[in-house]
């Protein structure tokens, strides 16, 4: 399965990516696995935690940690949103 | 009738308010907010803001603006919408967004011009990073934003 | 920064809506309303309105805009309002009254912004005369026009 | 006692009045003293019969029947107002 992740604004600058496409493990089947799975890089990644306030999105459509992944998802991790 | 626009550029606000009436004749009320770039901060904290850089994502930002207008347009009687939205960098005293809500009468247009309002502020994928003389900031989500667009989750009245 | 106005003349609202954050930098939301003439009816009537004839009480009608303008700097935290209410005849699709507010957030701006509305259609000496197919009308005071000033009554949030 | 009396809008038509002068009798102390006096002319003044939905002000001022008229008030008669 293959996915494109995007990364914005404080989340972006401390993780140092906007973006990065994914080839992902089978075991991976939710958002909330995709999520555990970044974090566990470590370092900066940590900043994915469950603990942390992030919001996440599948095809450009606000998702919970429930929601299936599938191949060619675009999957957005993002900080709440502060416009207006 | 309904237009969602997401932009660096500046807009023309009069013109955009005469476009939700022009050439008809049933529009009664046209109800709209302009929002700013303030440059005080709220209070308690210190330092001036020079700048605000406002970043998107594109293609889910237009997708969420149309979404809530068109929720707006199941709750109420609305005759056209317009919300406007800009990116990049703004200086204090510039104009951030328009949203623009016509209809046969004012108790309708008001309501779904606050109602998008208020989620706009809580669901559009905008993202502030003020610019202070310590530097670049990121703001954080306001709880009374999400307070704001809570009370819109009851049944519509 | 308060200012309002009785006049036959049309008026610039992209302009009023700038002059009330031109020149500062602490106004953060401008809510308008613009309202404008319907040539359709109220539902289950029948006859279209050619056009209107606004009748006022001079002197009066500057007093109680001013009244009203007054009140909601009382209520709500607001930096300008600015209130214009046409007189004379008038056609379908033209405007009659704008109302803008600006603060430094939009509940306040949204609310007062409303209220003067609300207020201003149930206690400004304004009479509205229709000219019709069969001939001049004048419109009856509107019961949801004196609920919705009501509901101001209460005291403020 | 003098005073300025205006009417306004369908009560104008009505009347054919659009203001006078008058010179008032002692016994005339309120607004609803002065509109009784006025419905008794008889005719299209019964428009300001008690019954009838009529607004009030002195001074430019809405104003109700308990309200004291003075020497040199401005009054006015005229409908429930319908702008905006």
């Amino acid at each position: 399965m293959s996915i494109k992740v995007l990364y914005f604004a404080s989340l972006r600058e401390t993780l140092g990516y906007s973006h990065e496409t994914l080839t992902l493990p089978a075991t991976i089947a939710t958002l909330g696995d995709l999520r555990a799975h970044l974090a566990k890089r470590g370092g900066a990644w940590e900043a994915l935690d469950v603990g942390r306030n992030v919001r996440m999105a599948i095809n450009q459509e606000m998702a919970g940690a429930d929601t299936a992944v599938a191949d060619r998802d675009e999957i957005a991790f993002f900080p709440p949103v502060t416009g207006g | 009738m309904n237009s969602v626009s997401v932009q660096e550029a500046d807009f023309d606000v009069g013109a955009e308010i005469a476009a939700l009436s022009a050439g008809r004749n049933d529009v009664g009320a046209v109800a709209s907010f302009v929002g700013l770039v303030r440059a005080d901060k709220l209070a308690g904290e210190g330092s001036e803001v020079s700048a605000m850089t406002l970043e998107h994502y594109p293609g889910m930002t237009e997708k969420s603006l149309e979404a809530i207008v068109l929720d707006a347009g199941s709750r109420w009687q609305l005759l056209g919408t317009r919300v406007i939205h800009r990116f990049g960098r703004l200086t204090p005293g510039e104009r951030i967004v328009f949203v623009g809500v016509a209809s046969s009468h004012r108790g309708d247009a008001f309501a779904a011009c606050e109602f998008i309002m208020d989620y706009l502020k809580t669901r559009a994928p905008f993202w502030k990073k003020e610019d202070t003389p310590e530097g670049g900031r990121w703001v954080d989500a306001r709880e009374a934003d999400d307070s704001a667009a809570a009370r819109w989750e009851a049944p519509a009245g």
